[in-house]
């Protein structure tokens, strides 16, 4: 009944983007999640943690952060995520906002 | 007797000096109209000798002013009775020394708080934040209070009339005491997880089940009591443990809610508790000359 | 424009616990204390297989308002309703602990420290109390919180923000209560039994849960204005908030007494007598009341716009 | 000598009833609530087609509870034909005998129960329709024997008030009394003197003050404070991408959250993209409180309303240039002229589905409910009698790659239908799938169609927070199903999309993303509704707005 834990890494093919300063963003909200993006030294990849009561969505987990992570050529990151049954959508619509906010 | 609850009356003359309970007087305060607040008790006794308040619930009244107040039940009127005990308590012995200050006895035996439409209208919440913090006054001006849990003790009306004693005992649940927010079948309803799987999460694990023991394992209940003719004993030592603490100075981080934190992280029942103040404390550390007189 | 400015115009019911927190104080000038970095995540919830959160759903910070140290306690109702677990309690908890020991602090290191020097608590509650999964330690934490609350007294005044959809009841219903100053939106609600239970007790015909207009006019702001249970009404933005507590920022500290609805013997008498005023009246609704304090068109006032209806308000008189 | 043919059957039959009735009628064809049970007892007889005025809004709901109470040896058997079935009541008649047969149009809340009655055999049914092909066959071969139904106000005469919610009434009244029908109306009130005659009374049999208020549900009402950053998204994707890229002037706004949003964003995004004056000019809708901002920032000329909605009765009555209002100064709403222009003179229908197909058949069908569809399938589809011409509707008629192969060179328009839906529902269903559930609902209801509400034909446009299918742009079903895919994000239906493809069709316009369209995806937060929650519609609405109790929280 634990809490599933999904840990995976990604890679941008051109992996231009990093963030200067850890941040934070979102609200564990029923369907909606919260987002920790930090610096980290990965050799050009993106860590990531999924921590969720959900199972079953591991490979849409890997592609919905794959993909966000490509489009938006992020590299030597660490992301940690807290869902509460989000969407695609909302996952992708709060990790762009995560790396807007870091861009602020 | 293999249950004492529904009679406050009962456990009083059990825990206090034979026949020295006088209701509806405290210090210069008497409560005339048996009208007001009917789900309340509280009057003066002795207890080894010495001169105690006694506040206590009465399961049989019924407040026919507010309807939903019966069963022992703490209602508006009777959350500011509670009060107005205990402030009339503080001001009798305002010129007395700490060794001196009469203790509160709260004999605990209520099942919740009123849960009414004009309740809420008018505030029942007022009423009993009211009482808790006259309870906390007088915790902190010197007063021993002990609260005996007999039956009772439900969420909200524990808080109210309970969480903030000194100390907190408990009789045995063989007794039938019931010290919970919710029953676990309730709260299985409500976070949607089988009973089985939360009774047995229980074990390792005191923080939703119910009963005195998990409270006890929390550092919530300082000592259950086995036998119910044990109750007289243990209130006095309670007392004597306490006040002996306040003319010591050491009752700020032994008693109340917050020495009750330190048991629960002694008990290890709340182990998080404790580490999570102590990180707030040494962040603020860090950064708090930034808010200091003067600084910018 | 800086974020901060955007979030003054912010609808302080939309807004989450952080922005609100960031908003209520100067710009730049709040430290959060066991923020999300921290990752003090509730192990209760893990182990009952329940989404987690990096603050509990409650941020706790300092932050400054003029020359006030500002400790700002911020509950997230969106995170299971605000409700109060172990680690979140334990952030509020120490977090007037801390307020209670720096204004220590100051008393001893800077005795000639102005009133407006010394710290405030800003809590915005957005709770229906305990969180189930974890109740006892969140019951035993609400004790806490009382405790601390009656040790602030007299030294660290502790202000009171209600305006979130959730509202703030059930044990943190005494909390609010136990404050100095509340200050409310309309769409805030104070009260201690949700209205769901209501309904189960006293049966639909008398109380139906789901006509929020009767749930608002029973503990909304408006009603809580009417009664005196909130000392101010704000408009339903940050920035209103803010306002109202950087008034209260400069208050002499010994005025903050006078503010309280509670926790004195005189006060407790005064209740009383609206305790007896409900018993005489058995009000079926509100609005008996809100005729009763002198407002013979309920209905109208209830809908006015909130700066009207704060000019033409007359509160119960007790 | 040859036997005189009698004509008359039917009203010698109805006279027959009535003669055993008018014990229970007294002046102004009044019957008092206690002898309704007996009235219809009198006048109903078993099998017979029997209408309850069931409405997607007010309902006949006492006569509906009074039905329920006859004796059932008297009256069983009946054929229940009316638009919906939401109440319990209507569901109660088939499970206690009372009545057999349904033909109906709509479920709502009972739609659980039609489906299980279906399977254990205690409803017979006829078929699910839309609103006009129900009213259609009202005057063919489902006309009812008797009517119940429902007005706000009686006059003594028997003349009748159905002002702002009239919905089905004139419909029902007249295929039932003009084949000799009776006709029974429950009143909320008898009054000396009506506001005007929406039934005048000699078409009316009796009439029976309601101890209660009929039943009314805001159905239309929706809170902006629900509206997500995702449905803004996808409103800004439709604004830009479909009202301005055809110049959609007249048009249906579907249920949810979505319309919702693009309602409230006419006046913030669309003003930006100079709409104003251009979309959204005429509309076929419901008093939507979400249109309010836009009414009042003047981007409306007309509305038609199928119902009505509570709390809008005084925002509506004092905006007359705008809604279609009697001499009394109040609306009528009217379900059947609504649903005409519904079909056949709107340029676009726009809403959301919970399921889409992997050719864009869509369906909110569930496997265990029969819901029915209402009037949105008269709506979401091409009407294939349109004669006149609009610039939207000719523009997309013109994109249409195969309007060749079916009619040569010959210039015709296509109906905008529009759906928009997010990639994934609550509890992250999906929907875009394999198979419609609306297939699992035909087998378990033992149904021979599955339910569809917008067949793919008909979809012209799929909106998703990844872009917009421009299906009418398709040439082959495979262009159309790679669009869809394009459009379906993560479900197993848009990982079969290849990016190649998906290029391809971007670049052809076929398939569009918000970048291509140039809609910032930052941009899409609450701060473009130009109202966040119900008290600012109130505001808006300048305090005549009066939101219904459960929505208010103030």
């Amino acid at each position: 009944m634990a809490l599933n834990t999904l840990e995976f890494e990604c890679k941008s093919t051109a992996a231009t983007v990093a963030v200067a300063k850890p941040v934070h963003f979102g609200v564990v909200g029923s369907g909606d999640l919260e987002i920790l993006m930090s610096p980290a030294k990965n050799d050009g990849a993106v860590k990531v943690k999924v921590v969720t009561p959900v199972t079953g969505f591991d490979d849409l987990w890997r592609r919905v952060v794959g993909a966000f992570v490509e489009n938006a050529k992020l590299g030597n990151v660490s992301i940690e995520i807290n869902d509460n049954n989000a969407t695609p959508a909302v996952v992708t619509l709060r990790l762009r906002q995560t790396l807007a906010e870091a861009a602020a | 007797m293999d249950t004492l609850i529904g009679q406050g009356r009962t456990a009083i003359g059990l825990i206090c000096d034979p026949d020295s309970f006088v209701e509806n007087t405290v210090g210069a305060k008497s409560f005339d109209d048996p009208s007001f607040g009917p789900g309340a008790v509280v009057g003066t006794a002795k207890l080894d000798g010495k001169t105690v308040t006694v506040i206590a619930n009465d399961a049989d009244a019924f407040n026919e002013k507010f309807p939903v107040v019966y069963a022992g039940i703490i209602g508006m009127e009777e959350g500011y009775k509670m009060a107005q005990a205990v402030y009339a308590s503080i001001e009798a012995d305002k010129a007395e020394s700490k060794a001196n200050k009469r203790a509160l006895v709260l004999v605990v035996d209520t099942p919740g708080n009123g849960p009414g439409k004009v309740e809420e209208i008018f505030g029942m919440n007022k009423a009993t934040g009211a009482y808790q913090l006259a309870l906390a006054e007088a915790r902190l001006a010197g007063h021993p209070i002990v609260a005996m849990v007999i039956g009772r003790a439900i969420s909200g009306a524990f808080l109210c009339h309970g969480l903030q004693a000194d100390h907190i005992l408990s009789l045995d649940s063989k007794f039938g005491t019931m010290i919970h927010v919710m029953p676990l079948t309730s709260i299985s309803r409500i976070v949607k997880k089988d009973i089985e799987i939360l009774e047995k999460l229980a074990e390792g694990n005191p923080v939703f089940a119910a009963g005195p023991r998990f409270f006890s394992k929390l550092g919530g209940v300082e000592e259950i009591v086995t036998e119910i003719d044990g109750m007289r004993d243990a209130v006095i030592r309670h007392v004597a443990a306490v006040r002996a603490a306040k003319v010591a100075g050491t009752d700020g981080e032994t008693t109340g809610p917050w020495g009750r934190g330190a048991l629960g992280a002694e008990r290890a029942g709340r182990a998080v508790r404790p580490e999570v103040i102590a990180l707030l404390q040494s962040e603020l550390a860090q950064v708090a000359s930034r808010y200091l007189p003067g600084a910018n | 424009m800086s974020k901060w400015s955007t979030l003054l115009s912010r609808s302080f019911l939309e807004s989450n616990a952080r922005e609100r927190a960031l908003g209520l104080v100067d710009d730049g000038t709040f430290t959060e204390l066991v923020g999300p970095f921290d990752r003090r995540t509730s192990p209760h919830l893990e182990t009952l297989g329940e989404a987690v959160e990096f603050d509990d759903g409650i941020v706790t910070g300092i932050g400054k308002i003029g020359k006030t140290p500002v400790f700002v306690i911020s509950q997230e109702g969106r995170f299971i309703g605000g409700a109060v677990g172990e680690v979140g309690g334990a952030k509020m908890v120490g977090t007037i602990k801390a307020a209670i020991d720096f204004a220590d602090r100051i008393a001893k290191d800077y005795p000639n420290a102005t009133d407006e020097e010394k710290p405030i608590v800003a809590i915005s509650f957005e709770t229906g109390g305990v969180r189930l999964h974890e109740a006892n330690a969140g019951l035993l934490a609400h004790a806490e919180v009382m405790d601390q609350l009656q040790k602030a007294r007299h030294k660290v005044p502790v202000i009171a923000l209600i305006g979130s959809k959730v509202g703030c009841f059930g044990g943190m219903g005494f909390v609010a209560a136990a404050t100095d100053v509340i200050v409310m939106s309309e769409f805030g609600r104070l009260g201690l039994t949700g209205p769901e239970v209501i309904e189960q007790e006293m049966g639909k015909d008398e109380f139906d849960s789901a006509d929020r207009a009767l749930v608002y006019r029973t503990t909304g702001g408006r009603h809580k204005y009417v009664m005196g249970d909130c000392n101010f009404l704000v408009e339903d933005t940050i920035a209103a908030f803010r306002a109202q507590l950087a008034e209260l920022a400069k208050l002499p500290r010994e005025k903050f007494e006078e503010l309280r609805r509670i926790g004195s013997e005189v006060l407790v008498a005064k209740q009383l007598k609206g305790v007896a005023l409900a018993a005489e009246m058995q009000p079926k609704d509100s609005r008996d009341v809100w005729v009763h304090a002198g407002n013979p068109d309920p209905v109208s006032l209830a809908l006015a716009p909130v700066a009207d209806f704060r000019a033409q308000a007359k509160r119960l008189a007790l | 000598m040859k036997t005189q043919k009698k004509w008359d059957n039917l009203a010698t039959d109805t006279a027959e009833r009535m003669a055993q009735a008018s014990r229970f009628i007294g002046n102004g064809k009044r019957v008092e609530p206690k002898d309704i049970v007996g009235l219809l007892e009198a006048v109903i007889r078993p099998g017979d087609r029997v209408n309850i005025e069931g409405n997607n809004q007010k309902q006949a709901d006492f006569l509906a509870e009074s039905l329920l109470k006859v004796d059932k040896s008297k009256v069983h058997d009946l054929h229940m034909v009316q638009s919906a079935v939401p109440l319990a009541s209507h569901l109660d008649l088939f499970e206690a005998g009372i009545a057999k047969k349904l033909d109906f149009a709509f479920g709502g809340p009972q739609a659980g129960r039609v489906a299980k009655f279906i399977k254990e055999g205690k409803l017979e049914l006829g078929a699910i329709h839309t609103y006009l092909e129900l009213f259609g066959r009202y005057f063919l071969d489902l006309t009812p024997k008797v009517s119940l139904i429902c007005a706000y106000e009686a006059d003594r005469e028997g003349n009748l008030y159905t002002g702002f919610n009239t919905e089905d009434t004139p419909v029902i009244v007249e295929a039932t009394k003009f084949r000799q029908g009776i006709v029974i109306a429950q009143v909320n009130k008898i009054v000396d003197k009506l506001p005007r005659i929406d039934i005048p009374a000699g078409w009316v049999d009796a009439v029976v003050e309601s101890p209660r208020p009929f039943f009314i549900e805001p159905l239309f009402t929706r809170d902006p404070a629900l509206i997500t950053e995702n449905q803004i998204l996808l409103a800004m994707l439709s604004l830009k991408g479909i009202y301005a890229e055809y110049n959609v002037s007249s048009m249906n706004h579907g249920i949810g959250f979505l319309t919702s949003a693009i309602e409230l964003m006419l006046p913030t995004y669309g003003e930006e993209l100079g709409l104003r004056g251009k979309c959204c000019t005429h509309m076929i809708l419901n008093p939507h409180p979400t249109m309010i901002p836009a009414i009042e920032e003047g981007w409306v000329d007309t509305i038609h309303c199928f119902g009505g909605e509570l709390g809008m009765e005084k925002y509506v009555a004092a905006r007359p240039d705008v809604f279609f209002i009697g001499p009394d100064g109040t609306l009528r709403s009217n379900r059947a002229f609504a649903q005409t222009a519904g079909h056949y003179a709107i340029d676009m229908f726009i809403g959301g589905t919970l399921q889409i197909d992997p050719w864009g058949n869509s369906s909110t069908a569930t496997a265990n409910r029969v819901a029915g569809f209402g009037g949105a399938p008269n709506m979401g589809c091409d009407a294939k009698g349109r004669r006149h011409s609009t610039p939207a509707w000719l523009k997309c008629g013109a994109e249409l790659p195969c309007m060749e192969d079916q009619i040569g060179k010959m210039p015709r328009g296509k109906r905008l239908v529009v759906q928009g839906v997010e990639t994934f529902g609550e509890g992250r269903e999906p929907t875009f799938v394999e198979e419609l559930d609306a297939w699992a609902l035909a087998k378990n209801a033992g149904i021979e169609l599955p339910p569809v509400m917008i067949y793919g034909d008909d979809v012209t446009h799929i909106v998703t927070e990844e872009g917009i299918a421009y299906l009418s742009r398709c040439k082959d079903m495979d262009t159309r199903m790679a669009a869809i895919q394009a459009v379906a994000g993560y479900t197993e239906i848009g990982l079969k999309a290849k990016p190649e493809t998906t290029r391809r069709l971007r670049d052809a316009k076929i398939v569009q993303t918000p970048e291509d369209l140039g809609v910032d995806r930052n941009r899409a937060t609450r701060d473009l509704l130009a109202a966040k929650n119900m008290r600012e519609l109130v505001s808006w609405s300048g305090g005549l707005y009066e939101p219904p109790a459960r929505f208010r929280n103030w």
